[in-house]
C-alpha cells in the first residue's frame, strides 16, 4: 500500500514525511530526516539511546510507529541547545567528563532534561532509578549522576 | 501491512473483525514493536486504538475507577486520587521496563501480550479488577483473571478488544500492594510477581483478600488459598507462614533464562509475605 | 654474556633447554644466535614474541640494545583490548 | 618533563581537567557514529546467518534471492578466496587468516548459531530482509559442544579435523578441540609447597561475558570499478581493518582508504573485522556503495564476547602468610576458532606477587559459540579472579588481615614477575596503601553486609604510533593522530601539544585521521592510545621547535646558544635579547613561507616502555537472604596512573571498569540452551548494571611515574575491570560465610547455597 503522509512538530519546526508502516519513529528521524543524534542501541525499548520527548512525554523513539505521530510534537537532542548557547546539562555533560564513547549521552541528556522539568531537586537515587533505562558501558554512571544534580543544583540557584 | 487509527470503539471492532490477515491492536506498542522487529509477527492490519476517547480516560464510577486499555504507566502515576486508592496497580504499572517505556506502556497491552510474568496484572487480579470488552457480539466484562488462558493466549474472541479496566470501590481501611523479583534493580522481566488487596475491620484483622502471582505458572494465578489463609487474621507470624505455603503449593513453574524452579517458588512464598506485609500497612494507615 | 631466559612454550622447541648465555648485543643478534643454536626455534622468532631485557619489556624492536650482563626474557608477544 | 615548555605564565595543562575538543559535537548529536555515514546510491546490506550451532553446509542457492527486484549483489563463500595458515596479531591473540576469512564468511561449516552463511545488498532495509528470506541453504545438521570441558573430553563433536593440539609432546596423532596447551613455569612449584603451612585449592568456573559496547557494529563502503575502495567503520583500529580487508579481498593496501568514524565503545570488541569484507564484496559487484548495520541481537551472536573458562588454583603460604607456590591450570573457550586469551590469563595470574615457585597451564579451547574478542585485560580477570579468591581464603585461614597479606607479598620494583622478567617501579603497594588509609576501609558494615578487596595487573603497550603537529598560519595547531578516540583521547594528547609547544588548549585542534592521511597506527587497545601517542608527539613537537630555533637563528644572524625555545616561543638570550624581541609560533607562522615555507612535525613511533599498571578494589555489599540477590553498597577504586594526563578520564576508566566488573561478577552471562543456541541475546536478558545497580564509584588516583614516558604515564584502561570479580566474591564470603566459586553470582545460584547451609532467613 502507499507509504503515510505524515505532518509533525519536531524541534519546533514543521516536519512533513512518508513512511512506512513498519518504519519506527527512529528510522524516520535517522533515515529520512537525516537527525542522526537520536541512536539505535538495541531497537527494543532497553537502552534508550534513541530516548526523545513526544508531546512532552519521554519515550524510545524505536517504540514509536512513524505513521503515530501525525499532529504531534517531537523533540530531539538536536532542539536541545538553543541557538548560540548549549542547555546547562550539555555543558555540564562537557565540564565534567560525563561522557566517553559519547554513543549514549544523546540518550542520557534528552532523559536527564525530561527529568529536571518533572523534579527540580532529584536526589541520587531518583537520578538513578529515572536513568535505568539509558544504558552506558564506559562511564559507570558515577559522572553522569553527578553531572545531572550538579545541573539541577545550578538551575535552582538560576 | 496497513495502519488504522479509528475513533470510535465500533470502528475498531470492525475492523479487526474484517481483516483478512493477522491484525494487532496498537495500544504503547512496547511489546507489539519488539515482535516486528524480531519477526516474531508480521500482522497485515494494526489498528491504533488510542484515538479512542474510553481508552484513553481514567474515571471515577460507583465509587471506583475506570482505567482506559491504553493510559500509560506514566499518567496513572500522575493521578493521585487513583494512586491513593491503589497503590499497588499503579506502582506495577510503573515497573514495566524503564521511564521511557512507561510513557508508552498500557494495562491493556501488559495483559493482551498475554505474558505470565507481565507486571500488572498479578495487580490487576488481586484488585479484583473486571476488564471491559468491545466485539462483534457488543460489550461484556471479563475478570481479568479469565482474560489469559495461557503464554500469548487470550479469552478474546476474533474482533474483540479490551477497552477498560473497572477497579472495585474501596471499604475503609483497605489497601493493596504489588513487588517482584528481578536480578537488577529494574529493566528486567519478572521472575516472579505478587500482587495483594486486602480489607481489616477496626481491630485489625483482615475481612477480604485478594492474593495473586506471576510468572510462577502458564498464566498469572489468582491463589484463593493463599487469601484464605490471611483471612481473619492479623498478619501474625503463623498467617504469615500458612500464606507462604500457600503460594508454594500454587506455584507450577518452568526452569527458564529467568530463574529456576526452585528459585520461583521460594521466591513465590517470599515476596507473598511481603506484598501483603505492605498492603497491611497501608490499610492500617487508611 | 647476556644472560637468555626462555618463557612459556618455546623451551619445547628447544628440547627443554630453557637459559642460554649468550654474547649478543642487540635482538637481532640475540634472535640470529638463537636459531643457529636451535633451528627449529628461528620461526618462533620471527612474530609474536615480546623481548623483555633487564625488566623492560620489547615488542618488534630488532634493533634494541642487549648489555654484556643483562638479564633477557623472550616472552609471548602481548597486546591488550 | 622538560622545563623548556609550558605556557608563557608557567601554565601547564597536562594533569589538569580540560573540556574535551570533540565535546560539543557529542552533546550536541553532531558526533558521526559507525551507522550515522550515507552516500548517495547507498546499498542497505544484511547479513544471513546459520540457526544451527554446528553444522556443514551442502549447498546454497541464491537464485530466488537475486532474482528479488531491487537485489544489486549477493555473496557467499564463493565470493572469498581460501586463505593461507598465518598467525597475525589481533586484539590480544594472534588470529589465523586461514580462520578470519572462515569467520567473516562461513566455509565448509557453519561453527555457531549466528555464523555468517550469506549477505545481499539491496536498495532498501525491506528489500534485504526479504533476500535475505529468499536465501536456500542445505545444513547437514551436526552434533554440537558448547561448554570447555565437555569440548576437550575425547569423543566430543570435532569442530575442526585438521586442528593437532600445539604443545604437547609426542604431537597428538588425533585432531581435538583443543587448539594449544601452554605452561609458565618459575621455581619448582612441588617443592614449593613442601614449604607451605597451609594450602588452599580450588576450582572456578566463570561465564563467558559480552563487551557490551552500545553502538552495534557499522560499516560502510564503496568500491570502484578500479578497485579503490573506501570504508568507513566504526573501530578500534582502522589500520588493522585495512590490512584485514585487502588480505582478504586481494586489495592492494594502498588502493584501501579506511576512516574511522566515531566509535560508540570498543572494549577491545571491536579489533577485529565483520561487517567490512562483506560490505567491501558486496560493494564491489553491485558497484555502489553498501551500508551494514548490525542488530543487537547480531551483535551477541556473531561478534566476540570473552572466554567463559574453567580455572584451577593451588596456592600454598607459611603461616606467618608469605607465599612459596602457586599452581593453576586455565581451561579457556576460544569460541569456534583458536586464540582465547589464555596467553595472558596464565602470565597474570600471579602477576601481582612475590612467589618463587608458580607453575601455570593454559588450554586453549574451540566450541560451538562465537569466536571471542579482546575484552578489556584479555584473560586477566578470569585467571585473577581465581587467584584473589584464593588468597582471601588464605588469609582468613591465617586470620590475617586480607590487605596486609597481599602487603607482605605483593610485587615491587626488583620483584621476579611470576612469568620471568623483573619489575621496574610499580605501584601496588601504593594502592594497598591507598586502600587501606580510606574512610571506606574503616566503616563498620551490618548483618548480611560483606567487604571484600582484589588487587588486579595489566601489563599495558607501546607499540607503531604515528601523530602529524601541523601550525597553521595563524599558530594555532592541527593535530592528527591515528588512533580511535574512545574515551578522551583527544583531550589528553591536546594538552601534551599545549605544554610541548606552550600554546593555550584551545589553539590545539585534534582530529583522527584516516588511513591515507597519516602514517601507520596499531589500534587503540593494550591501554596504549594515550601513552603512545603523548611519546609520538614529544618527537612532533621537537622537530617543530628545532626547525623554529633553526630559523630564529638566521634571521637574528645567531648562534643556537644564543637562543631559547620556551612558552611557546623563541627567546634571545643575552646580548641578543637587547637587538631582537622574542617570536611567538604564532609570529612564525605569519611569515613561514618566507623563512623556510610550512612549519610541522610528525612523530614516526615503536613505543616501547610502557608501564605496567596494578589497582586494587574495595567493595561492600548487601545480600537479601531470602531471594540471594546481592546489592552493591558503596565502592573505592585506587590504582596507578604513573601520570594521569587527564584525572577525570582516568577516573572514568576506573569507574566505568569496575562497574562492568561489577555485570561479570553478579549478573552478566551467554545463556545457551540444549540445542547450542544463545537465549539471551539482547539487553533484556543480558543484564548489563543500569544506573540504579550501583553507587558513586570513589576513584583513587595513584601515580608512580613511569620511567619510561617523558610525562611518566601508564596505561590505565585495562586493569580497572581485573580485581572486581575477585573483590565482589570475596565480599560475597564476607558476608554470607559461603565462598562462591561460579560467576556470575546471580540471585538462584547465591540462594541455592544460602539454602543449603540453612541460611535463608533474614
Amino acid at each position: 500500500m502507499a507509504k503515510h503522509h505524515i505532518e509533525a512538530t519536531v524541534n519546533g519546526d514543521p516536519a512533513e514525511f512518508l513512511c512506512e508502516t513498519e518504519d519506527t519513529l527512529l528510522d524516520v528521524l535517522r533515515d529520512t530526516l537525516d537527525l542522526t543524534g537520536s541512536k539505535e542501541g538495541c531497537s527494543s525499548g532497553d537502552c534508550g539511546a534513541c530516548s526523545v520527548m513526544l508531546d512532552g512525554r519521554l519515550v524510545c523513539s524505536c517504540l514509536v510507529l512513524g505513521c503515530e505521530v501525525g499532529g504531534r510534537k517531537i523533540e530531539t537532542i538536536e532542539g536541545l541547545a538553543k541557538g548560540e548557547s548549549l542547555h546547562p546539562l550539555q555543558r555540564r555533560f562537557l565540564e565534567a567528563a560525563a561522557l566517553q564513547c559519547g554513543i549514549c549521552t544523546p540518550g542520557f541528556l534528552v532523559a536527564s532534561k525530561a527529568l529536571l522539568e518533572k523534579n527540580a531537586n532529584p536526589s541520587e537515587h531518583e537520578v538513578r532509578f529515572w536513568l535505568a533505562g539509558n544504558l552506558c558501558r564506559c562511564t559507570g554512571y558515577d559522572k553522569i549522576v553527578t553531572a545531572v544534580m550538579d545541573t539541577a543544583a545550578a538551575m535552582r540557584k538560576g | 501491512m496497513r495502519y488504522e487509527a479509528p475513533e470510535s470503539l465500533e470502528g475498531a471492532v470492525a475492523l479487526l473483525a474484517g481483516a483478512k490477515g493477522e491484525a494487532r491492536v496498537l495500544a504503547g506498542g512496547t511489546d507489539l514493536l519488539v515482535q516486528m522487529r524480531a519477526d516474531v509477527v508480521d500482522p497485515e492490519l494494526i489498528v491504533d486504538i488510542k484515538k479512542i476517547p474510553e481508552t484513553r480516560t481514567v474515571t471515577e464510577e460507583k465509587g471506583g475507577w475506570r482505567i482506559g486499555a491504553a493510559v500509560t504507566g506514566a499518567e496513572l502515576k500522575e493521578h493521585t486520587r487513583l494512586k491513593q486508592a491503589w497503590p499497588g496497580v499503579v506502582e506495577a504499572a510503573n515497573l514495566i521496563g524503564s521511564t521511557q517505556v512507561q510513557g508508552r506502556a498500557t494495562l491493556g497491552g501488559n495483559l493482551c501480550n498475554g505474558s505470565p510474568a507481565a507486571d500488572s496484572v498479578p495487580a490487576l487480579i488481586a484488585a479484583g479488577a473486571l476488564a471491559s470488552l468491545a466485539g462483534p457480539k457488543g460489550r461484556r466484562d471479563l475478570p481479568v483473571e479469565d482474560v489469559m488462558l495461557g503464554p500469548r493466549k487470550l479469552a478474546l474472541t476474533k474482533g474483540e478488544i479490551v477497552v477498560s479496566f473497572l477497579l472495585p470501590p474501596r471499604p475503609a481501611r483497605s489497601s493493596d500492594a504489588y513487588l517482584r523479583f528481578i536480578p537488577r534493580t529494574e529493566m528486567d522481566i519478572a521472575v516472579v510477581g505478587a500482587g495483594v488487596s486486602l480489607s481489616l475491620d477496626a481491630g485489625g484483622t483482615i475481612t477480604a483478600a485478594r492474593v495473586s502471582l506471576g510468572a510462577v505458572a502458564a498464566r498469572v494465578l489468582l491463589v484463593s488459598e493463599a487469601a484464605q489463609a490471611i483471612i481473619g487474621s492479623r498478619l501474625d507470624k503463623a498467617a504469615q507462614d500458612r500464606l507462604e505455603a500457600a503460594a508454594r503449593t500454587a506455584c507450577r513453574p518452568i526452569d527458564d533464562k529467568r530463574g529456576t524452579i526452585e528459585f520461583r517458588t521460594d521466591v513465590a512464598a517470599v515476596l507473598s509475605r511481603r506484598t501483603a506485609l505492605i498492603a497491611l500497612d497501608r490499610a492500617r494507615a487508611n | 654474556m647476556a644472560r637468555v631466559v626462555l618463557v612459556g612454550n618455546l623451551a619445547q622447541v628447544t628440547g627443554g633447554v630453557a637459559e642460554f648465555d649468550l654474547s649478543a648485543t642487540s635482538v637481532q643478534q640475540l634472535f640470529r644466535q638463537l636459531g643457529e643454536l636451535h633451528p627449529a626455534l628461528a620461526p618462533h622468532l620471527e612474530s609474536g614474541i615480546a623481548v623483555a631485557i633487564d625488566g623492560q619489556i620489547f615488542q618488534d624492536a630488532l634493533l634494541e640494545p642487549i648489555g654484556p650482563r643483562s638479564e633477557v626474557f623472550l616472552l609471548p608477544a602481548i597486546a591488550g583490548g | 618533563m622538560p622545563e623548556t615548555n609550558g605556557q608563557t605564565n608557567g601554565q601547564h595543562y597536562v594533569g589538569t581537567r580540560q573540556v574535551r575538543p570533540d565535546g560539543v559535537d557529542k552533546v550536541t548529536g553532531r558526533a558521526r557514529f559507525g551507522a550515522d555515514f550515507n552516500l548517495p546510491g547507498q546499498l542497505i546490506g544484511r547479513v544471513l546467518r546459520s540457526p544451527h550451532p554446528h553444522a556443514r553446509i551442502i549447498s546454497i542457492d541464491t537464485s530466488k534471492a537475486e532474482a528479488l527486484p531491487g537485489v544489486k549483489a549477493v555473496v557467499t563463500r564463493e565470493d572469498f578466496a581460501d586463505q593461507s595458515s598465518e598467525f597475525i596479531p589481533a586484539g590480544e591473540m594472534m588470529m589465523n587468516y586461514k580462520d578470519v576469512v572462515r569467520n567473516a564468511m562461513a566455509r565448509e561449516k557453519a561453527l555457531y548459531e549466528g555464523h555468517a552463511v550469506a549477505a545481499v545488498a539491496a536498495t532498501s532495509t525491506a528489500v534485504a530482509r526479504r533476500a535475505v528470506k529468499l536465501i536456500e541453504v542445505k545444513y547437514e545438521i551436526l552434533p554440537h559442544v558448547i561448554d570447555v570441558v565437555e569440548a576437550m573430553k575425547p569423543g566430543a563433536p570435532l569442530l575442526h579435523d585438521d586442528l593437532f593440539t600445539v604443545g604437547v609432546e609426542p604431537k597428538p596423532d588425533k585432531p581435538s578441540n583443543i587448539a594449544k596447551r601452554i605452561e609458565i613455569k618459575v621455581g619448582d612449584v612441588e617443592a614449593g609447597f613442601k614449604k607451605a603451612d597451609v594450602i588452599v585449592e580450588r576450582l572456578f568456573k566463570t561465564a563467558p561475558v559480552h563487551q557490551g559496547y552500545i553502538e552495534p557494529h557499522a560499516a560502510l563502503a564503496t568500491v570502484s570499478e578500479d578497485g579503490s575502495t573506501e570504508l568507513w567503520t566504526t573501530t578500534q583500529g582502522h589500520y588493522i581493518v585495512r590490512a584485514h580487508c585487502a588480505r582478504l579481498l586481494g586489495l592492494d593496501i594502498g588502493k584501501v582508504r579506511v576512516t574511522a568514524t566515531e566509535i560508540g565503545g570498543g572494549f577491545g570488541g571491536k579489533t577485529v573485522v565483520y561487517l567490512e569484507p562483506l560490505a567491501i564484496a558486496l560493494s564491489r559487484k553491485a558497484k555502489r556503495p553498501v551500508k551494514m548495520v548490525m542488530s543487537r541481537e547480531e551483535v551477541f551472536k556473531a561478534s566476540g564476547p570473552t572466554s567463559g573458562a574453567t580455572v584451577w588454583v593451588k596456592m600454598g603460604a607459611t603461616k606467618d602468610g608469605k607465599f612459596v607456590a602457586g599452581a593453576a591450570e586455565l581451561k579457556y573457550q576460544a569460541g569456534a576458532f583458536q586464540g582465547s586469551p589464555v596467553q595472558p590469563g596464565t602470565m597474570c595470574a600471579y602477576a601481582p606477587y612475590d612467589i618463587e615457585h608458580v607453575h601455570v597451564i593454559g588450554y586453549d579451547v574451540v566450541s560451538n559459540r562465537p569466536k571471542v574478542a579482546a575484552y578489556r585485560a584479555p584473560g586477566a580477570p578470569i585467571s585473577e579472579y581465581a587467584v584473589e579468591s584464593v588468597v582471601d581464603e588464605i588469609a582468613k585461614k591465617l586470620r590475617l588481615d586480607p590487605i596486609e597479606l597481599r602487603m607482605m607479598n605483593a610485587a615491587r620494583e626488583g620483584t621476579k614477575a611470576a612469568y620471568g622478567p623483573k619489575f621496574g617501579p610499580i605501584g601496588l603497594e601504593e594502592t594497598l596503601n591507598a586502600i587501606k588509609k580510606s574512610e571506606h576501609w574503616n566503616t563498620p558494615l551490618r548483618k548480611w553486609q560483606g567487604r571484600g578487596v582484589a588487587s588486579g595487573f595489566w601489563f599495558n603497550i607501546g607499540g607503531e604510533t604515528t601523530v602529524s603537529l601541523t601550525v597553521n598560519e595563524d599558530g594555532t595547531i592541527s593535530l592528527m593522530a591515528g588512533t580511535p578516540d574512545i574515551g578522551g583521547l583527544r583531550a589528553s594528547l591536546s594538552s601534551v601539544v599545549a605544554d610541548e609547544l606552550g600554546v593555550p588548549y584551545d589553539k590545539v585542534r585534534p582530529i583522527i585521521g584516516d588511513t591515507g592521511s597519516l602514517g601507520f597506527n596499531f589500534l587503540t587497545g593494550g591501554s596504549r592510545s594515550a601513552f603512545s601517542g603523548s611519546m609520538a608527539i614529544v618527537e612532533a613537537a621537537k622537530q617543530i621547535k628545532a626547525d623554529l630555533i633553526a630559523r630564529a637563528c638566521k634571521l637574528w644572524e645567531a648562534k643556537p646558544d644564543q637562543v631559547e625555545f620556551s612558552g611557546g616561543a623563541v627567546k634571545p638570550l643575552g646580548a641578543l635579547a637587547e637587538k631582537v624581541k622574542p617570536m611567538t609560533i604564532a609570529d612564525f607562522a605569519k611569515t613561514a613561507g618566507k623563512t623556510g615555507g610550512p612549519i610541522g612535525g610528525i612523530g614516526r613511533i615503536n613505543a616501547q616502555g610502557a608501564g605496567p599498571s596494578f589497582g586494587t578494589h574495595l567493595v561492600d555489599l548487601e545480600v537479601d537472604p531470602e531471594t540471594g540477590r546481592a546489592t552493591i553498597l558503596r565502592y573505592t577504586v585506587a590504582q596507578d596512573a604513573g601520570r594521569a594526563l587527564h584525572p577525570a578520564y582516568v577516573e572514568g576508566q576506573y569507574q566505568g571498569g569496575a562497574v562492568q566488573g561489577i555485570g561479570w561478577a553478579l549478573n552478566e552471562e551467554y545463556i545457551y540452551g540444549d540445542d547450542g543456541k544463545l537465549q539471551n541475546a539482547g539487553f533484556l536478558d543480558y543484564r548489563m548494571p543500569v544506573a540504579s545497580d550501583v553507587p558513586m564509584i570513589d576513584a583513587i588516583l595513584v601515580e608512580v611515574a613511569n620511567p619510561r614516558h617523558p610525562y611518566g604515564v601508564r596505561g590505565v584502561g585495562e586493569t580497572p575491570i581485573v580485581p572486581p570479580l575477585g573483590a565482589i566474591a570475596n565480599a560475597m564470603e564476607n558476608a554470607t560465610g559461603i565462598r562462591f566459586t561460579e560467576l556470575p553470582m546471580s540471585p538462584p545460584k547465591v540462594l541455592k547455597a544460602l539454602k543449603e547451609k540453612g541460611l535463608n532467613k533474614a
